[in-house]
């Protein structure tokens, strides 16, 4: 055998060893980034297309997450049925919410919108507590979702990989019934000029809280979802806040897709600079934000 | 004659879409010029691009000689530029009398003042008011321009413009919605400025265009179609086809 | 924006005119900060910090109220104030007073250089971008220990008396004297800066800047100067909290004091010079008591009292205080 | 009778309100359980909530309970900047003030009014890192949180480890604000260290680190875990899933003890708060906290007086804590106390910290390697 | 002919401040009115007032022959009432196709057939709405208005700002729609003699009273009256 043999060895092993790393970045960057994409779609939702600066948005992911755990350990759902069911309790819950104090809301300015909301976030801090207690919850999940599966010679935790295949539908789902439907082009009307959009027919109120609706049931769906990732807590809804509207910042306000790509960014990003680059870690998602919003101001899907 | 105003070969395209396209147009000093064209000639946009408001595509804006191409809204202001906008442009939730006195007081370089109260200078609003007053708005000084009536807030739009003193004034069409007794006020005031200013006007009320202006561009699809005086632009049939219509204004 | 009522008296040029003229009830914030003083002399430290606050709120009112400008970041320049201040004493400069210009201008410096950067956005983006730049401050307070102490706080500040005569007792007495002197002197500096053109102009911005170009008002150079006035006001705000303190933790620098800065504002009411001097003081007063009351849920009492309050009360208290007036008067 | 004002200054809301939480509740019940042996002296606990790592707060609420309320003794602080803004004024105004928290080292240096009944980090990591090198660990990788404590933990690890002949073959600090540790650990694990020293601060980010720990199979892969105590809070075990057993971490009290006197504190902690809710050693720092400040108060029948009571907690010792005998260095005024080796195992299909070895009476190394 | 739109006693105005009083009026199916009168007279506020956008304060509206003085915004509009708003209002978010789309209910009238009216629109159809010139706006509000096919069309100087030629192929498709398919129009024109050549009958508002109420022929044929109505004696007798 040559001398020049065992140096390609090494080298044939090294390139292995950074696919492989490239790999572990990709698959954990987009697990975190799907949670965070069906949490923050929701909210470029109501922010976006209704014109809510909606701080509480965490809140309703938080539900979610109470919500289908209680369903889990108190009534002994699985896990299917019970992301399900709290998806749907949360998004009639908004809306009863968004009937009585939202709605009286929208006319106001962004500042009254964050104050109500910022106390919103206060109360449901306290009331989480009160209820569950201040540790946080364990999101217990089937024995299918346990353990690993191998993807591409590496082994990697199911859970996550579930993740990215649910998150991934999601957005497909709603790229194709929202985006590309008129219902975003009403609701923006009616958040342009509400008097108008009742002129040429549209019944305002509904439209908004069926979309108030879409938005806290995906938070909820996200929350639920996401919990094992992202811990179920009573400061949850403060803790993600930024994350969230960054999400929803650079994807652009009101667009579907934008927040999927940021997601996938930041997610992605944020795991590569973790991995790579641990000591600037925290830095990074605001160097992210900073270069991503100054380059385009609008986000990478917003409208000018 | 001097030339207030002169742009060369000015283009802007939105994307594909040429909305002016290679416009050379002069404006002499004390002109009574009005720029008339189907709607979405690019006449508008041919004012924001002196205005600075729009960036062009090419080609150059000169005020009085000087290239101010380069130049951002303000510094084409502080150089004797003034303009009103054809879709209400005002502080909605300020005073009749505060609107005007804002420009007023930018004109005379006072607007950045810090440390002295703006009701000092008793001279800059009263000067405002005087604006009011010719422009029949007084018994309105004190509203909020939001509860004013339409027609009203039209007339604001001028008197600001006019609080600048512009050399250059450019107006895009004052008058619309304005009711045809109040258009009497416009063209008094328009009349009584002063010899010396140029005056650029948009309008679709000819009534007014051929009372005030005695010259006219017609622009065409970005581009400059005829240029003449009233008379001859009321003759000329291409324009009747394009913009005038049949059997009116003759 | 004036009730035009009462102008049917007087000429339009004559009611504008006066526009700036100090009203009495202007005064009542300095007779409740004496009267505080001997009243409830065992809560001059809670006092001084409203203070800070108030003083705190009003330079974001500048930016907020006045400038149309939401920031999420407004501690970035608090805390830069504070840490100079602290970082100043640290290193052998004891003398308090001379110390706030100091922090003043390395937080305006900070003001501008962000502002020049992120201004040229608005809303969300800006919003983020405020966010953004106090993080980063904060991440690097965080990491460059050996400057600022990282986490564990900086320690070590120890400050002459003021003038030579007046330490920092135990009691706050100088610190709550102190503290009412420099809020005043930024009292009379904003109000002026508000009623001036330069003010009117801010609001002309905020309301329709499309036309304040058209008028020829430098948009961006204005809010510029204002972004780093409010950075320099809320860097003596920080540098205050320092000097009373004796202590700078990183949670001058958090998101958590932006937000309540914000919260107290925007409960008082924004843009209207006075939201800072009624709702820094009720919010705290409010906390302090609920949090006394019910330390384990107070926050949810708090929470309550933001959402009543956007309900019933838009435009804060001071708004609500209007619209009774209003009422009154008809 | 004489009446003793203790004020609690506690984030009893914001970040650390589980833990702080457990704090309360510990003294609570050392009030109901001890509150006879006080006879007729009038105990009152004035709790004040700082919120958070908040020390101007702190610092008001300790100068106002000390001005206004007139409190002899200060006590709580969970937070090491909090305590350090408020070291001043103990000095200043000579209240005897009483850590049940803060863990920096540096603190006790700040005021001669100081005592700590907790632990320091240099007092668990220190010696977790002779133990591991002495169990034959080569390699050692370390991931700490990046802020103060988490600082202290990993040089006074790698101080220990390398000390007794380790090697660290790689450091790393984690944002303070992270919700995801699965890129570091796989970085880790994909470098294949023998072991993984982890200080991260209680409660949430614990549970977070475990399960990651858990989900990318790091024990599989021969990577141990070994953890200041702060990782595996007793009361967080049940939420922290499927953790592999053999965890090993360092701390001064397991609510699995099987020592008599933490049985009975146990005990009468499920009697008062419900079977299922577990002591965490931030409720023991509280609960001996409270002994302190109880036997002082005795001592002096109730007339408190600073420097009598300085005195008297110098060289304090309870042998009948639940984490073993305790008590304050006279010199350095921290405290000195076992450390235990603590594997994590299940137990009746429940987690627990099982204590397998013991380090008895450990003081502080740090002022003796930081001499002033 | 039955009544399409008739108004009974109406005072309306913007909270408590009120603008209209005591205006009735009554538009037959297939009707055409004009509304005139100087500045601030309160024309706006009447449209307004049927379409709901005001404060009514006492009175009685009727849209074929049913009640709408309490009925919301939308339903009117879902009713058959159409609204061309004098600030035109075109919703800035959306593309001008989109600004025509959300307007949609079942009818004669389509997107085609709008862009066949309008031909600019289809060229700029994926502008966003207020990247058009002023005029194009105008065009698309009367668009809009056309999209939910209504049967009374409520115009508030839906001439302002377009170029002459547009004005009389307008004017001229109002005519043919009237008389096709029955459409009934209330129109509100700065212009006297635009409105008053279109319409069957007038009414003069001042400070927000009813003035003059009749045919349109009567007052055209008077311009001394027009004139003392509100002075517009110069623009008429210059047409
Ligand atoms: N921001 C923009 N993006 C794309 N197209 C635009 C934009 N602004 C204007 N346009 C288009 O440019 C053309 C010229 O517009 P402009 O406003 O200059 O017309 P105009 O001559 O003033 O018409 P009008 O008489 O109706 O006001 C229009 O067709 C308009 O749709
Ligand atoms: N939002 C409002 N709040 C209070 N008053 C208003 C409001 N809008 C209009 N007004 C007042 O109502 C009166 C009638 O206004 P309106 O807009 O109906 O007049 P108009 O006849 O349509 O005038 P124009 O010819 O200028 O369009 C005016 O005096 C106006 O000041
Ligand atoms: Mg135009
Ligand atoms: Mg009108």
């Amino acid at each position: 055998m040559k001398a020049g043999a065992v140096p390609r060895q090494e080298r044939v092993s090294a390139v292995n060893e950074f696919l492989s790393a490239l790999v572990s970045i990709m698959f954990h960057g987009l697990a975190y980034a799907m949670i965070l994409y069906v949490v923050s779609v929701g909210l470029s939702v109501t922010m976006g297309l209704m014109g809510f600066a909606n701080l509480a948005h965490g809140v309703f992911a938080m539900a979610g997450g109470y919500v289908a755990i209680s369903l889990m350990s108190r009534l002994g759902l699985s896990f299917g049925p019970a992301v399900v069911l709290a998806v749907l309790v949360v998004a009639a819950a908004s809306v009863v919410l968004e009937r009585l104090l939202y709605a009286r809301l929208y006319g106001a300015g962004e500042i009254e919108q964050v104050l109500f909301t910022i106390g919103l976030i206060f109360m449901s801090i306290a009331a989480a507590k009160f209820m569950f207690g201040s540790s946080q919850q364990e999101l217990v999940l089937p024995a299918a979702l346990r353990g690993e599966v191998s993807i591409l010679g590496r082994m990697f935790p199911t859970y996550r990989a579930f993740i990215i295949v649910t998150g991934a539908i999601i957005a497909l789902g709603l790229w194709l019934g929202l985006e590309r439907s008129q219902f975003g082009a009403r609701v923006r009307a009616a958040v342009d000029n509400r008097r108008m959009a009742r002129s040429v027919g549209i019944d305002t109120d509904r439209l908004f809280s069926l979309t108030f609706a879409l938005g806290s049931g995906l938070a909820a769906l996200g929350g639920a979802l996401g919990g094992e990732l992202l811990t179920i807590h009573p400061a949850y809804a403060i803790e993600h806040l930024v994350y969230f509207l960054t999400v929803v910042a650079v994807g652009g306000l009101g667009s579907i897709r934008g927040p999927f790509l940021a997601a996938v960014l930041l997610g992605v990003g944020d795991t590569a600079c973790k991995y790579l680059l641990p000591d600037i870690g925290a830095f990074f998602i605001y160097f992210a934000l900073f270069g991503l919003l100054l380059w385009r101001p609008a986000g990478l899907f917003g409208r000018a | 004659m001097t030339v207030a105003l002169e742009t060369r070969g000015l283009r802007k395209n939105f994307g594909a879409m040429v909305v002016t396209n290679g416009v050379d147009f002069k404006l002499a000093a004390g002109a009574r010029h009005a720029l008339i064209g189907p709607n979405g000639a690019g006449k508008s946009t041919f004012i924001n691009l002196i205005a600075g408001r729009l960036t062009p595509s090419a080609g150059s804006v000169l005020l009085a000689g000087e290239n101010v191409t380069a130049l951002s809204q303000e510094a084409r202001v502080k150089r004797g530029l003034g303009r009103t906008f054809q879709i209400n442009t005002l502080f909605a939730n300020l005073t009749v009398l505060e609107n005007v006195t804002m420009a007023v007081s930018e004109r005379l370089g006072r607007g950045g003042d810090k440390l002295r109260f703006a009701g000092s200078r008793r001279d800059i609003v009263e000067e405002a008011y005087e604006l009011l007053k010719r422009l029949h708005l007084a018994e309105d000084a004190l509203r909020p321009v939001r509860e004013i009536a339409y027609g009203r807030q039209r007339l604001v739009e001028m008197a600001i413009a006019l609080g600048l003193r512009p050399r250059v004034l450019l107006l895009d069409e004052p008058a619309a919605g304005v009711p045809s007794a109040e258009t009497a006020v416009i063209l008094d005031v328009m009349e009584a400025l002063p010899a010396d200013m140029a005056v650029l006007i948009i309008e679709h009320d000819m009534d007014l265009v051929f009372r005030f202006a005695k010259t006219i561009t017609v622009l065409v699809r970005g581009a400059v179609l005829t240029e003449g005086t009233p008379a001859e632009i009321v003759a000329d049939p291409r324009v009747r086809e394009i913009y005038l219509g049949e059997g009116r204004h003759g | 924006m004036f009730v035009y009522r009462s102008a049917a008296t007087i000429s339009p040029v004559d009611y504008m005119v006066c526009s700036h003229r100090l009203r009495w009830p202007e005064l009542l914030p300095w007779v409740a900060i004496i009267a505080a003083y001997f009243a409830f002399p065992s809560y001059l430290a809670l006092g001084a910090q409203v203070m800070i606050m108030v003083l705190f709120a009003l330079s974001l009112d500048l930016v907020l109220g006045y400038a149309g400008i939401v920031t999420l970041g407004h501690a970035a320049f608090f805390g830069v104030g504070a840490y100079t201040a602290g970082i100043l004493a640290v290193h052998g400069w004891e003398e308090a007073i001379t110390a706030l210009p100091v922090a003043a201008a390395v937080a305006g410096a900070v003001g501008l250089v962000t502002g020049y950067i992120i201004l040229r956005t608005r809303g969300l983006t800006l919003l983020m971008l405020t966010l953004a730049v106090a993080s980063m401050l904060g991440e690097a307070a965080n990491k460059a220990n050996w400057l600022t102490g990282g986490a564990d706080g900086l320690q070590g500040i120890t400050l002459r008396p003021l003038l030579g005569v007046f330490h920092f007792d135990l009691f706050g007495r100088t610190a709550f004297v102190y503290c009412a002197l420099v809020l005043f002197a930024g009292w009379v500096f904003v109000r002026r800066l508000v009623h001036a053109p330069f003010g009117r102009s801010l609001t002309g911005i905020r309301e329709n800047a499309a036309r304040m170009h058209a008028i020829g008002a430098p948009v961006r150079q204005r809010q510029i100067i204002v972004y780093t006035i409010a950075a320099a006001l809320a860097g003596v705000a920080g540098a205050l909290e320092a000097q009373t303190t004796q202590f700078v933790g990183l949670n001058v620098l958090s998101f958590d004091l932006s937000g309540a800065v914000l919260i107290m504002l925007i409960f008082g009411g924004v843009g209207r010079l006075y939201g800072a001097f009624v709702g820094a003081p009720l919010y705290m007063v409010a906390q302090d008591a609920l949090s006394r009351l019910d330390p384990e849920y107070w926050f949810f009492w708090v929470g309550l009292l933001l959402v009543v309050t956007v309900m019933f009360a838009r435009g804060g208290i001071l708004g609500v205080a209007d619209l009774l007036r209003r009422k009154v008067m008809r | 009778a004489e009446t003793v004002k203790v004020g609690v200054v506690l984030g009893f809301s914001g970040q650390a309100s589980a833990s702080v939480d457990q704090m309360d509740k510990a003294i609570n019940l050392y009030v109901k359980q001890h509150q006879a042996e006080l006879g007729d002296i009038k105990l009152d606990l004035i709790r004040r909530d700082d919120t958070g790592p908040n020390p101007d707060m702190a610092r008001r609420l300790a100068q106002e309970l000390i001005t206004r309320d007139r409190v002899n003794i200060l006590t709580g602080f969970f937070y090491t900047p909090n305590a350090n803004a408020v070291a001043p004024l103990a000095t200043e105004a000579k209240v005897p003030m009483v850590i049940m928290n803060a863990a920096t080292s540096s603190t006790m240096r700040l005021s001669p009014y100081l005592v700590r009944v907790s632990l320091t980090q240099w007092q668990q990591s220190y010696p977790l890192g002779q133990w591991a090198a002495k169990q034959g660990v080569k390699r050692a990788y370390t991931a700490v949180t990046d802020y103060g404590p988490g600082h202290d933990a990993e040089a006074a690890f790698i101080k220990g480890f390398t000390e007794a002949g380790g090697k660290i073959v790689g450091s790393v600090r984690m944002p303070l604000k992270n919700p995801d540790f699965v890129p570091f650990l796989q970085r880790i694990k994909d470098e294949k260290p023998e072991a993984l020293f982890v200080f991260v601060p209680g409660s949430k980010d614990a549970t977070a680190l475990m399960k990651a720990y858990t989900e990318l199979g790091l024990a599989q892969a021969g990577v141990r875990l070994i953890a200041a105590g702060d990782c595996v809070p007793d009361n967080e075990l049940a939420s922290m899933g499927d953790v592999p057993p053999g965890v090993v971490t360092m701390g001064y009290y397991s609510a699995a003890a099987t020592r008599p006197q933490n049985k009975a504190f146990v005990a009468a902690w499920q009697k008062e708060y419900g079977p299922d809710s577990i002591p965490s050693p931030f409720a023991v720092g509280a609960y001996d906290g409270m002994a302190a400040i109880f036997y002082v108060i005795e001592k002096q029948h109730g007339k408190i007086d600073p420097d009598r009571t300085m005195a008297l907690l110098k060289g304090w010792r309870n042998d009948n804590s639940p984490r073993g005998p305790v008590m304050i260095d006279p010199e350095t005024r921290d405290v000195v106390q076992n450390m235990y080796v603590r594997r994590l195992e299940r137990v009746n299909g429940k987690l627990e910290n099982v204590e397998v070895e013991t380090i008895p009476m450990v003081k502080d190394p740090w002022p003796r390697l930081h001499p002033q | 002919m039955a009544d399409c739109l008739t108004l009974a006693g109406v005072s309306a105005g913007y909270a408590e401040t009120v603008v209209l009083e005591d205006v009735s009026l009554t538009v037959p199916e297939g009707g055409t009115l004009a509304i005139l009168g100087r500045n601030g007279v309160g024309k706006t506020t009447l449209l307004a007032t049927v379409m709901g956008h005001t404060t009514l304060h006492r009175g009685e509206i009727t849209f074929c022959g049913r009640s709408i003085g309490t009925t919301p915004i939308h339903r009117r509009s879902r009713a058959g009432i159409g609204y061309v708003p004098q600030e035109r209002e075109i919703f800035p978010s959306l593309t001008v196709e989109e600004n025509l789309v959300i307007a949609r209910r079942r009818g004669d009238w389509t997107l085609e057939r709008v862009y066949e009216l309008f031909p600019s629109l289809k060229e700029r159809r994926s502008n966003m709405g207020t990247h058009l010139s002023g005029g194009e706006q105008q065009m698309l509000a009367v668009g809009r208005a056309l999209m939910g096919n209504p049967r009374l069309l409520l115009m508030d100087e839906p001439l302002e700002g377009l170029a002459p030629v547009i004005v009389d192929m307008l004017m001229g498709a109002f005519r043919r729609l009237r008389q096709a398919e029955g459409l009934t129009i209330v129109l509100v024109e700065q212009h006297a003699r635009i409105a008053l050549d279109f319409a069957d009958a007038a009414i003069v508002l001042d400070r927000g009273r009813i003035v003059y109420d009749g045919p349109s022929a009567t007052l055209r044929g008077d311009s001394e009256r027009l004139a003392g109505l509100f002075g517009v004696a110069a623009k008429a007798a210059s047409a």
